[in-house]
């Protein structure tokens, strides 16, 4: 589905992808975990395009997507959340989820000035299908809230509503178990393991049950390298992985 | 050393934290854990002056704390490193520290600042270098070293495991229960993580929806596991 | 649930209509000031959405006018009014396109600057070509003759065809073909040869106000409109959405270019002149200041701020009475400048937002 | 190449103060991260009561001292009445308050003063000097002026990069609640920023009225080249400010001498389309657009 082979990312001088070559096999949860500052989100960001990698290629369904803009992803299939949450503040629940279909929108600007009727209908279908993934995740009796009246956890929530409403074929999710309760994890890992496999999905993520949970496949990376990569339970043996990021406490 | 008294904050109609009173004495850390929206930030924002609470007291070093701006609070020794790795990106990491401690003498800040490089040496190498440049467990030593830098006596250590790699959460842990004992620093640390928390402290204070429902001694709470499920969540 | 397209056209006749019959019942003076404010509203619309919505402030839009009046006034020359507002709102859009490419890639403060630069660069252009543009004496706008003469002739009136206009979007995704506005000639009651030339004027005004009133209906509360508050609040969010920031902000620059340019031609019409003198940094600032004092994010806000800018300096101008001119003719601007603060500070989202709040309040 | 020369010293007199005010304009930047595009109308402001303090005492200096104190003055009234209360969240609002301070003021100044030009007489002779047989057109008042802004930029500069308060004024305007949580008294470095500013500003403004006339509109275009100066400097840059003040007033009396006065708006214009197509957030700006 997504294959990354070679990639390398020097700011100002600094390497911090280093050949960083992985594979995110179709229909699959994979992980991508490893220290702070390893790359983790570098490489989330080379692969949407916020970054450019400075060698290497990513390849999404066989076709490189090195040189595609982060807004035209969406049209590809490549949904993401962000760490940060990054709902719009002065819109509504429903209306940021309406907006995560953006990419199916077929109106130009001009028959948009016009408001006619096709677009009109187009806008219902979209508001429709928002309406029914906000009642999927139980959020239905918050769609006229502001996001920020929301507590954390919800509007992390409805940002992942806002990248599934699209339908995509890869979900890059950034620490979606961040600041969350472990009411909500529990949810999340149900809701992924529902997902797949008609949605591919790429995690990263500091939460090691939730990761060690759901994947199928994980990637780990220290200092801009990959450094290992297997099922959880071969990741949970190695004992690079052991030094460089899960340290002894955790395992026992 | 720090006392909190029926403390009260409210935002608008929202109540945030109800009659919450605990206490944080020297030498030793004091955790309070609690789920997400169990008003954990608030308290410390609170304590550090940045709001300003409907009623109650903060008593710091005997005397009380209403009306006392943060910046003063910061002068007396009561410092506040935030949730989510707050440094200046802009600054390198040696203006970063000198920023916790203008108000010192140069010859202070000079010995601080050579405290700090002691004890983490990671920012010794580049202290000509933006604080953008480092990863975000650098970025919260960097935080805690500046927290340092104002000689404090009592710090307050919000989430400072958040987003960070557990082995790093694990470290910098072990090093607020060490500067609690070796410089006999009253530190009051608010995490979710509550393993890794209560594994470091003396006493835990359990926050759920703005109201202390447990205190008591750390591992008595740890071993709980009634309280555990409840509270908790693990 | 009605299409938006039917509710949207209902608004807009409706007040077309409205409008006319007020503009043949008021005497010439009053249809002069109505004519400023439809003018000042159709800019605003424009405002509305770069400011409001894409969240660019711009002080560039007075200069947009300026370039919309002299294209106008040029091809005036030439050929009859609708062409020149064709014309006119065609250069709007090329402008709007240049100054949004330069634009869009700035934040806040640097695009404020860059556009006061604008709004003070652009006038003085008239003032390099005086054998084209007339210098400071400006251009003539000759007074609707017999070119306009003949069109008002054209006998046949009916709603259905400028229903049918507004539903084209080859004719009116670039710029609102104002055929309509000499149509209207014909339902007036008056006896065209005594309809005074303030009448004319504020048909023209209302016309090309209610037409572009529909097309910024349409774009703000549609997903255009959701797309442009999506990348004012967070342009990040918004690419991963698949909204491109740039392509989107440069839009909102487009859209407002071209209201101001319409607004520019109307503005030629009413002053029958163009020169540097009349499209200054003052014209900009006061754009600005009736989108901020009306609401910047809402189109009735527009409105309110048209009729402030229009109305404001006659109200408060009976407050600088049994003083000297110097003081009299400042306290406008001292109350206008006030306001603009007084409205940032205490109400941001201006009176219709003050509005809201009030009711929302007395709900509860 | 005689004339060349002329208007190249011509144009560094006039980039003097074109600098003066772009400095002040990244004062208030790096205090608060707002544009003051009221920096000029307080700056005629600051002059017209100067102007009016030299009429009645007949001193320039104590007109000068006035002024500065005066501009200081305004520019807290501005800071805690206007800025103050508007919200940091409201980016577009904070602009947007400058202009409506910049129209009250200029109001205001006509309300007094009114609208017609006024005269303000140098203190040193504004006259070329002869020096190597030939009359150069650089008067003493203009070495005046190259003087007090060469010293106001080198102790500005000192103050900034070279003392905590100048720390601690930068993390004020970079990030106010990790220099409050670090001990800085914020509020004090703001009102002081603003303060400092409009005391620059009111300095601009005495150096230049002599060399134009003085009426409430009268430096708009100041405005606009001091501007296109901060914003080619990045902003954040003291120096960048005066390289760039001192180089656009060069330009402008380069294009002003071969050609036409009222080419220099639109050059300014051409000059800021095409550096900030080049460069978004100007030359030596520190900070960068983050991303993610």
């Amino acid at each position: 589905m997504l294959e990354l082979t070679g990639v390398d990312v020097t700011v100002s001088g600094l390497k911090i992808l280093d050949g960083v070559s992985m594979k995110v096999p179709a229909g699959s949860i994979t992980g991508l975990i490893g220290p702070n500052g390893a790359g983790k989100t570098t490489a989330f960001n080379v692969v949407s395009g916020f970054v450019r990698a400075n060698s290497g290629t990513v390849t999404f369904k066989g076709k490189s997507i090195n040189h595609v803009k982060t807004h035209q992803l969406a049209k590809l299939g490549i949904s993401r959340t962000l760490q940060a949450v990054g709902l719009f503040p002065t819109l509504t629940v429903l209306e940021n989820v309406m907006l995560g279909a953006t990419s199916r929108n077929k109106a130009g600007i001009l028959s948009e000035s016009l408001a006619l009727p096709w677009v009109d209908k187009e806008q219902r279908v979209i508001r429709q299908k928002s309406v029914e993934i906000l009642r999927r995740f139980t959020l239905d009796s918050v769609m006229d809230a502001m996001p920020g009246e929301l507590p954390y956890p919800t509007q992390k929530k409805v940002a992942l509503a806002r990248a599934l409403v699209s339908e995509p074929d890869l979900l890059l999710l950034d620490e979606p178990a961040g600041g969350v309760g472990a009411e909500e994890i529990r949810e999340l890992s149900a809701l992924l393991q529902q997902l797949t496999p008609e949605c591919t999905v790429l995690l990263v993520e500091h939460h090691m049950e939730l990761v060690m949970e759901v994947c199928d496949l994980i990637w780990v990376l220290d200092a801009g390298k990959i450094i290992a990569s297997g099922t959880p339970a071969q990741i949970r043996s190695n004992q690079d992985v052991l030094t460089a990021y899960l340290g002894e406490a955790e395992v026992s | 050393m720090l006392h909190i008294h029926n403390l009260t904050v409210s935002y608008g109609q929202v109540v945030a934290l109800s009659e919450v009173s605990l206490e944080a004495p020297r030498g030793c850390v004091t955790a309070v854990i609690g789920a997400n929206g169990a008003g954990k930030s608030t308290l410390m924002r609170a304590v550090a002056g940045l709001i300003i609470p409907k009623s109650g007291q903060v008593t710091f070093d005997g005397s009380d704390l209403v009306g006392v701006a943060t910046d003063e609070r910061v002068r007396r020794g009561l410092v506040l490193v935030p949730e989510g790795r707050s440094t200046i990106a802009e600054f390198t990491i040696e203006e970063n520290l000198r920023l916790g401690g203008l108000w010192r003498s140069r010859f202070h800040q000079r010995e601080s600042i050579a405290g700090v490089f002691d004890l983490f040496p990671a920012l010794a190498k580049r202290h000509k270098m933006l604080a953008s440049t480092l990863s975000g467990g650098e970025r919260q030593q960097l935080a805690i070293g500046r927290a340092l830098m104002a000689e404090p006596t009592c710090l307050l250590l919000d989430e400072p495991s958040l987003g960070l790699a557990p082995l790093i959460v694990q470290q910098i842990l072990e090093l607020a229960q060490q500067l609690a004992i070796e410089k006999n620093l009253a530190i009051l640390l608010v995490e979710q993580n509550a393993v890794t928390a209560l594994r470091v402290a003396r006493t835990g204070i359990v926050l759920n929806l703005g109201e202390v429902v447990l205190h008591g001694p750390a591992q008595q709470i740890a071993a709980n596991k009634d309280l555990r499920h409840a509270y908790l969540g693990y | 649930m009605r299409s938006r397209l039917s509710s949207h056209a209902f608004i807009c006749i409706g007040a077309w209509l409205v409008l006319m019959l007020v503009n043949n019942a008021i005497e010439p003076l009053m249809s002069y000031y109505l004519a400023l404010v439809a003018m000042y509203a159709t800019a605003m619309f424009g405002m509305v959405i770069l400011v409001g919505l894409s969240g660019q402030v711009s002080l560039g839009n007075g200069a947009i006018m300026a370039v919309g009046a002299y294209v106008f006034a040029l091809s005036y020359q030439h050929w009859n009014a609708v062409i020149s507002m064709v014309l006119a709102g065609m250069a709007g859009v090329v402008f709007g396109l240049l100054l949004g490419i330069v634009g869009a890639r700035l934040r806040g403060p640097y695009l404020a600057g860059l556009t006061l630069a604008f709004a003070v660069g652009i006038p003085a252009i008239a003032n390099r070509f005086p054998s084209i543009l007339g210098g400071e004496d400006g251009l003539k706008v000759p007074a609707p003759n017999t070119s306009i003469a003949e069109v008002i002739q054209a006998p046949t009136y009916d709603e259905s065809s400028l229903d049918q206009f507004l539903t084209d979007p080859s004719s009116a995704g670039v710029a609102p073909d104002p055929t309509s506005t000499v149509q209207t000639f014909d339902t007036s009651p008056l006896d065209p040869g005594s309809f005074a030339l303030e009448h004319w004027q504020a048909s023209v005004a209302i016309a090309v106000a209610c037409i572009v009133g529909f097309v910024a209906l349409n774009l703000v509360r549609g997903r255009q409109g959701l797309a442009w508050r999506a990348v004012r609040d967070d342009p990040v969010a918004a690419s991963v959405v698949g909204i491109s920031p740039a392509t989107t902000k440069v839009t909102a620059f487009v859209v407002s270019s071209l209201f101001a340019a319409l607004a520019g031609g109307v503005f030629a019409q009413i002053l029958s002149f163009v020169g540097p003198g009349a499209f200054g940094l003052k014209l900009s600032l006061a754009l600005l200041v009736g989108v901020v004092l009306g609401g910047r994010t809402s189109l009735v806000g527009a409105l309110i701020g048209a009729v402030i800018v229009v109305w404001l300096p006659e109200l408060v101008g009976s407050l600088g009475n049994g003083w000297n001119d110097q003081v009299s003719n400042n306290v406008p601007n001292l109350v206008y400048g006030l306001l603009v603060v007084a409205v940032v500070v205490f109400a941001p989202s201006g009176i219709t937002g003050l509005v809201t709040q009030l009711r929302s309040f007395r709900q509860r | 190449m005689n004339q060349f020369l002329d208007f190249s010293l011509g144009g560094i007199a006039n980039g003097a103060v074109i600098a003066l005010m772009a400095l002040a304009l990244v004062l208030v930047w790096r205090s608060s991260r707002v544009v003051n595009f009221a920096q000029v109308g307080q700056a005629m402001f600051t002059t017209f009561i100067s102007l009016w303090i030299y009429e009645v005492s007949g001193s320039w200096l104590l007109a000068l001292l006035i002024a500065i104190c005066a501009g200081a003055i305004l520019g807290l009234v501005v800071h805690l009445l206007v800025m103050k209360p508007v919200r940091r969240a409201d980016a577009s609002g904070a602009i947007i308050a400058t202009f409506g301070v910049l129209i009250a003021l200029q109001a205001a100044a006509g309300m007094i003063w009114g609208g017609d030009p006024k005269a303000f007489v140098p203190p040193v002779a504004n006259s070329g000097l002869e020096f190597a047989g030939r009359i150069w057109p650089v008067s003493w008042y203009d070495l005046l002026i190259f003087a007090v802004t060469s010293v106001l930029v080198l102790a500005l500069s000192y103050v900034f990069t070279r003392t905590s308060f100048g720390l601690a004024m930068r993390a004020s305007a970079l990030n106010p609640e990790v220099a409050r949580i670090s001990g800085v008294r914020v509020s004090r470095m703001l009102i002081l920023g603003w303060a400092m500013a409009g005391s620059v500003g009111a300095i601009a403004g005495v150096l230049i009225a002599p060399s134009a006339t003085l009426s409430p509109n009268s430096f708009d275009l100041l405005l606009v080249f001091a501007f296109t100066a901060a914003v080619i400097g990045g902003l954040d840059s003291l120096v960048g400010a005066v390289a760039f003040g001192v180089g656009t007033g060069l330009v402008l009396s380069l294009v002003t001498g071969y050609s036409d006065a009222s080419n220099a708006p639109i050059v300014s214009l051409v000059l800021l389309v095409v550096i900030l197509l080049m460069k978004p957030d100007g030359f030596f700006s520190q900070s960068k657009s983050r991303v993610v």
